[in-house]
């Protein structure tokens, strides 16, 4: 293995030549950058990282990164980077999907993967809709949306993603925009050096079927936890994630010896 | 009287034990160098209903339980009924029951000369103030003495199980084994077994040989979801990987679980799943991008009776079809079926030499039979066994990597194959997607990209059934007129039926796709007749090698849906009738 | 000069507007009496990469879009690349492209007597201050003169289109329209189409005409989870159901979809999906249960190239075998599959019929270009296409009702079919379960009750088969000495193909399981020389009519990897060289 | 249809004359005894009534019912129930299962049929095992438990029922164990009228692979909500979720109007 401290990554050094599919102005170009400044703050060797997706535009992502990745199938990222991740607990092992992939057909991976707790950062790309596949409604598209652009399933509340994440037990959970890059990248970091599961939580607009109102109203609402926030206290965590979608950072944060209950993190399998 | 064989069945229902008992009797066998198997079965209860347990003890190798019973041990009357079908009596069969059965005897235990012997199972325990739970030690001892074996070998085994336990524990089992031992005044004439060599073998089931052999072969990493008949592999592995070095998750479903397995083989460690039918439905999508990301993963499917949740503890072979053609798109796999206990062995070798080596999904087929089976084998060959390593990529000193290299592609000696590079190994750092993809993994939407790749892919197979195409076994004369094929646990009760019908010979595929065509055909030249046997009820089987051209219209389909192993009576009818 | 075809291309890239463009091509065709057929193709890129749109118009229906196109646009040189393999010239093309465009023309855009007509898009707009995104309506008039078609219909095609906007936007487009119709100075010599009848007909999609189609033949519920090809199903089922009282859930995933739909169904509502590949091999163990418990369910597979995620906008038939065999267990099923855009509605009401007559599952393989190509059709008869009614059982006083009765099993009229008593009946309440049973629907594990449920599960088959024996289309001189074999979207290519070679004739099933196997035969009879083609790798349909025994290795495989319609180009090559 | 008023039924005219498979003292037929008092406390016409189970131990209890039933897949008891209900409205839709079906592989339907929430009422019948398939550990079963008997995923906490469906927003929670009848068949009563969807976590041993410790606890346990407390106060409902486990009875309700949103209720689909 490299010494991690022999040399100083760029974050460019993490993308490869390949040019994103993605529309111009998707928020998605942020969270690809994001996923670079994380890993060169860090200074990851390139390959000592897999990322694992499951399908979406989101899920494109580990394609145009220079480390490891596997673009998997629709709803199933978390099994698959668990049993890498099980097999080979040397590498930095992270997940990243959309709010379909999580919260439509993965539902019933999310909880699980929370409860083994492996030490995966998992970053779901929340447009509010389904990207890919041209428009429809998605899980954590808001009801209001739905009505106006006559979508199904106008009648279903969305899922509040962070909550989720939060009451499944989540030792580190957190939300941020795509419109902030910064914010975003730290938080990956911090994801990645937080020894148990890292759920990140980021709202990344969609310009083709979401529209740019959602990025205003981001935007618009965007700020950080209150000064006094303790992301340790269970009670104000799940007080400010029932009342409020727009607290960015740190939400809920276990402390770290309660968080590594797997000993035996750094022994792959022989 | 001597015989090589001896037919015991054990019929009761909650608290009587009989499958303790009959696990005594097995182990003893086990222990004086007579070779055995036993099945169980059960009634709709989920537990403490009417159970059964037939057991055969040989001084050769055996692997299907006899047809007629020479010992019966019936505690309730009652209890015999949902076994009728698959318990009958040999002429001469004793029968021991309950002094207090006052039932009429029910058709199926009636034999011509039966011997029918009442024990006062409850007045024994209670004579010697020994407790309920003794009585499966005590059966143990009547059946011992019955079958004439020595009382130290029973003693052994039942110290050898309460090992563990006090010392009282283990002298009151004892006590209760001797009341049984010592209980039957007059000699039952059962038929003598004298084993051929007196060795210690061992015992084990199909799902334990499984897993077994699994991390013989090189499996680090199991991910399952318990289902009947599959569980015991995914309990049996979980005591073995810690000792390797392995791992093991239980998945929330079975999706999860093949995802798992994928996973941890993106890392380059080898994997397994095993399930059943409902699980194997389930991990369909899987399975495709196993194939087309050029990923290995070993598939264990104990098939029972479907469709749907069919009947869960019975045995089918109606899997094959879903094997061999599910999934949407063109999906190179290889399928694989164990026909008995210890063939589970080399089938687990050739599942991971098979994934490791050409990159790709292999099931292996048991089923129910050979899955629960608890058979007396022979120590087991390792050497000689395929056990390919998968091709990696170490670096060739600059040019970059392609994961789906196709600079060989002109090369006739070729397979298809382009090493994997490892997460982990510096300087090949590529992604790989389910989607197709160029030579670099590249997300491509070339129609001839993807002709090429489909050509790529199914290359692998080509070569994989050059190496396999000896894959197989015939049993009887080759010559005989009429040719029989068959796999997996029906293979081996025609393997039995065709030792009595010298005009027969059994061919009987290890490897089912690729099927080994050239060997079926040089064995069906010069058939007169020749039929297609197994148990499911399209024929499921025969329509598969008449799509590959291989037999036609004259070889019969000879097939009954599952549940209940073929007899040789059932058998013999069945020829007789021919098939469709 | 008069033909009674005429192809176009257009091509271009984020903002070209070529769909939007081609659209009202087409819609002016209907309008005018003409069909018409066009198809739509991607780059890589998610939205606003390069794009081409092909329309086909001509006199008679037409259901192929043509392979050598009579007029391009071409508003970039270099977003030709993705398309090279999908567009070819006729000899005397002509070729409209922006006046700026600098590049050498591409290899594929050449033809031996090109005419090259550059066209300045940009300062023709902006001299009229009209916006960038009028670009698509001012192209439409270019080529609306350029085929010679009367101003008029294009003008009332606009009108039409922003009936809803205001009358400011309305007279904007209509000055680029205008702008676009008298920009062309010289004559292009295009060939003129006269429509043989002033008549307005509908443009219609595949999978709009198969949500209309199932709601015209019974359907009230649907259930799905978006996936491409097959998403406008259901966002038109979406419009249609609330109006006939109908409901529509979007699931979580498809397991949960095809579960909604047996639910509904187990109520008494004809219900149905649709999805692709992918979500078809997750739907695996759910068909299983509805062929086991004998709940009907209708099932549209948008057939694209796979295997895994494949390439998801283009077509292939590689889900023939998951349709035919997927699911652990013997599961009866039904397969049909449309060739076109209108045969979607004939299938439907098949799909429906099937599903509630015979209380199974029943898959339509429809594909990518059946799906997506937006067609201008004839008005649709409903009458005389079979419209089965679920037979429901109301109670026959007194005696218990049974779900799975065989009652009639010797009755030689009997085709398997048992009435089934809704929730909701009194008197008739039992629980249904995947689970083998008996006629109650009791569970039973017992293996000769198992071989009785599936003799009548399949029973149902027979019968099936039976009615749809002439459920098929033959084309072409029957007796022609080359008969050929397609299905789905190949068909219609090869239905194009035949009409101009005499020698050939083609049978194409409307149902592939059962298959019309009688009328295959009776089509091959006396044939010098058969093939089957179809578009995937392993020739699925080939080996499917082996397994069967109606072909043998005499039979051609003609077959390849899908994505590429087959041109005619390529099939008189294929022909050439003979099948394997 | 009947008049609801016309015949008095009994619990037993609920039963069909099937022997149930369960084991002797399994807790499951406690749960099948409540269900026909429920329906006869509400005296609902045996036609009316549809059950739909997954598959387990627990889901054979439709098979002993005289209503209508449907033993469908493991884990898919929920869309099946749903598009039942979706379709039928006018009939009384129950769904059961066990905790394998319900929080295994089921987990990723629950949350969307809460979203959903369709006028079913769900009872979960939780032994803490997988009772049919032998004893293997379920997402319910306990750490200490699976660490006594060597059992898989020793290290994964265990999933919190209650907890898990009043965090994914189900409006009517309850809990209550097999040995109190009068509770069980009382809150399926009150989960049947409620007009939206109603989850009823029913404790239930499995004598077979959990063994009498685990009744033995309940009972050692098992007592009533506090006095005080307000089922519709969200607060103290996560602080009682988070904290006991034994507290039974209707855990959580929200205000009727705001759980029937779905006007449409009663009319089947023509
Ligand atoms: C099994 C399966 N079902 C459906 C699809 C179709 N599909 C692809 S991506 C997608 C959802 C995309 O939404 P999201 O996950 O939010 O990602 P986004 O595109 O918005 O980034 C769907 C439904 C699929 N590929 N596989
Ligand atoms: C797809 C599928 N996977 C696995 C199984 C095997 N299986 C049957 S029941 C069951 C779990 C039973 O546990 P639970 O749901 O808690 O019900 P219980 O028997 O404890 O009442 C499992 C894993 C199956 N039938 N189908
Ligand atoms: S469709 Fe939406 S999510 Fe997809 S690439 Fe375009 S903007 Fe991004
Ligand atoms: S195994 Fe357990 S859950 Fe199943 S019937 Fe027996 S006691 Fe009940
Ligand atoms: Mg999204
Ligand atoms: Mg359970």
């Amino acid at each position: 293995m490299n010494d991690l401290n022999t040399i100083q990554r760029k974050p460019t050094d993490y993308r490869n030549e390949y040019k994103p599919v993605w529309c111009t102005g998707c928020g998605d170009y942020a969270v690809l950058k994001s996923f670079t400044r994380a890993f060169a703050k860090l200074n990851i060797p390139n390959e000592r990282i897999a990322v694992v997706s499951g399908i979406g535009c989101s899920s494109r992502l580990p394609g145009y990164l220079d480390t490891y990745g596997f673009n998997t199938l629709h709803g199933r990222a978390l099994p698959i980077a668990q049993g890498l991740k099980a097999a080979r607990p040397d590498l930095t092992v992270l997940a990243c999907g959309g709010d379909g992939d999580c919260f439509a057909i993965g539902t019933g991976h999310f909880p699980h993967a929370i409860r083994r707790n492996p030490d995966i950062t998992y970053v779901v790309m929340d447009n509010s809709i389904y990207g890919l596949t041209k428009g429809q409604a998605s899980p954590t598209t808001s009801r209001a949306f739905k009505e106006q652009k006559g979508l199904i399933g106008v009648e279903e509340p969305p899922v509040n993603p962070a909550y989720f994440a939060f009451s499944m037990g989540a030792p580190f959970v957190a939300r941020t925009h795509a419109g902030n890059m910064a914010e975003l990248s730290d938080l990956i970091a911090q994801g990645i050096q937080y020894p148990g599961f890292a759920f990140i939580h980021c709202l990344s607009v969609c310009v083709t079927y979401q529209g740019r109102g959602f990025q205003e109203e981001i935007d618009r609402h965007v700020h950080a936890t209150p000064a006094n926030y303790n992301p340790g206290d269970e009670r104000a965590v799940f007080d400010l994630l029932r009342s409020d979608p727009f607290a960015m950072g740190v939400l809920y944060k276990k402390p770290l010896d309660e968080a590594a209950f797997d000993g035996n993190r750094d022994v792959p399998v022989e | 009287m001597t015989r090589n064989q001896l037919h015991l069945a054990l019929i009761g229902s909650g608290g009587d034990g009989v499958v303790a008992s009959a696990t005594m009797i097995m182990q003893t066998a086990a222990r004086m160098g007579l070779y055995g198997i036993m099945t169980q079965s059960y009634g709709p209860q989920i537990r403490g209903g009417e159970s059964a347990a037939y057991v055969s003890v040989s001084t050769d190798p055996i692997a299907v339980v006899g047809d007629h019973k020479d010992l019966v041990v019936c505690f309730r009357f009652s209890d015999v009924n949902p076994f009728r079908q698959e318990v009958a009596m040999a002429a001469d069969v004793t029968l021991l029951h309950p002094k207090e059965e006052q039932a009429d005897l029910p058709e199926v235990l009636k034999a011509k000369n039966l011997r029918r012997i009442p024990v006062p199972f409850q007045e024994l325990l209670a004579a010697e103030g020994l407790p309920e739970i003794a009585k499966n030690v005590m059966v143990f001892g009547i059946i011992l003495q019955a079958l004439g074996w020595q009382k130290k070998y029973g003693e052994d085994c039942i110290k050898d199980i309460f090992s563990r336990k006090s010392d009282a524990v283990i002298s009151a089992n004892l006590r209760a084994f001797d009341i049984g031992y010592h209980h039957l005044k007059e000699k039952i004439s059962l038929p003598t077994l004298s084993p051929k060599q007196v060795v210690k073998r061992e015992l084990i089931s199909g799902n334990e040989l499984c897993a077994r052999s699994a991390v013989d072969a090189g499996c680090r990493f199991f991910a399952g979801y318990p289902i009947t008949p599959s569980s015991e592999i995914m309990e049996t592995i979980y005591d073995l990987l810690p000792k390797v070095g392995g791992k093991l998750l239980q998945a929330e479903d079975e999706i999860a679980a093949i995802g798992m397995v994928l996973g941890a083989s993106f890392g380059g460690v080898p994997a397994m799943t095993a399930t059943s039918g409902p699980g194997l439905s389930l991990m369909t999508e899987m399975m495709g991008i196993s194939s087309m990301t050029e990923i290995p993963a070993v598939i264990v499917d104990c098939q029972r009776v479907g469709p749907s949740t069919g009947i869960p503890s019975r045995a089918e072979q109606s899997d094959l079809w879903h094997a061999l053609y599910a999934g949407h798109g063109d999906a190179p796999r290889a399928v694989l079926a164990p026909m008995d206990v210890p063939s589970c062995h080399r089938t687990m070798f050739q599942a991971f030499h098979l994934a490791e080596t050409y990159q790709l999904p292999v099931l292996v087929l048991s089923d129910a039979i050979i899955a629960q089976s608890q058979q007396i084998i022979d120590n087991l060959e390792t050497t000689g066994l395929p056990q390919g390593k998968r091709q990696t990529f170490q670096g060739n000193g600059g040019s970059p990597y392609l994961r789906f290299s196709l600079a060989h592609t002109n090369d006739p000696g070729w397979n298809g194959v382009s090493p994997i590079a490892l997460p982990g190994t510096p300087g090949t750092m590529h992604t790989i997607a389910g989607i197709e993809h160029n030579e670099m993994g590249k997300i491509s939407s070339d129609a001839k990209q993807h002709e090429i790749m489909n050509r790529k892919r199914f290359r692998k197979l080509d070569y994989l059934a050059e190496e396999t195409a000896s894959w197989f076994h015939i049993f009887g004369n080759p010559t005989a007129k009429h040719r029989v094929v068959a796999w997996g646990s029906v293979a081996s009760v025609l393997e039995r039926y065709v030792t009595t019908h010298k005009d027969m010979a059994l061919f009987v595929p290890e490897i089912l796709s690729p099927f080994p065509i050239a060997a079926l055909q040089d064995f069906l030249a010069g058939a007169r007749r020749s039929s297609i046997v197994e148990q499911n009820f399209q024929g499921q089987l025969y329509h598969y090698l008449r799509s590959l051209g291989t037999i036609d219209g004259k070889t019969e389909k000879i097939c009954r849906s599952g549940g209940l192993a073929f007899s040789n009576d059932e058998l013999d009818r069945l020829f007789q009738e021919g098939g469709a």
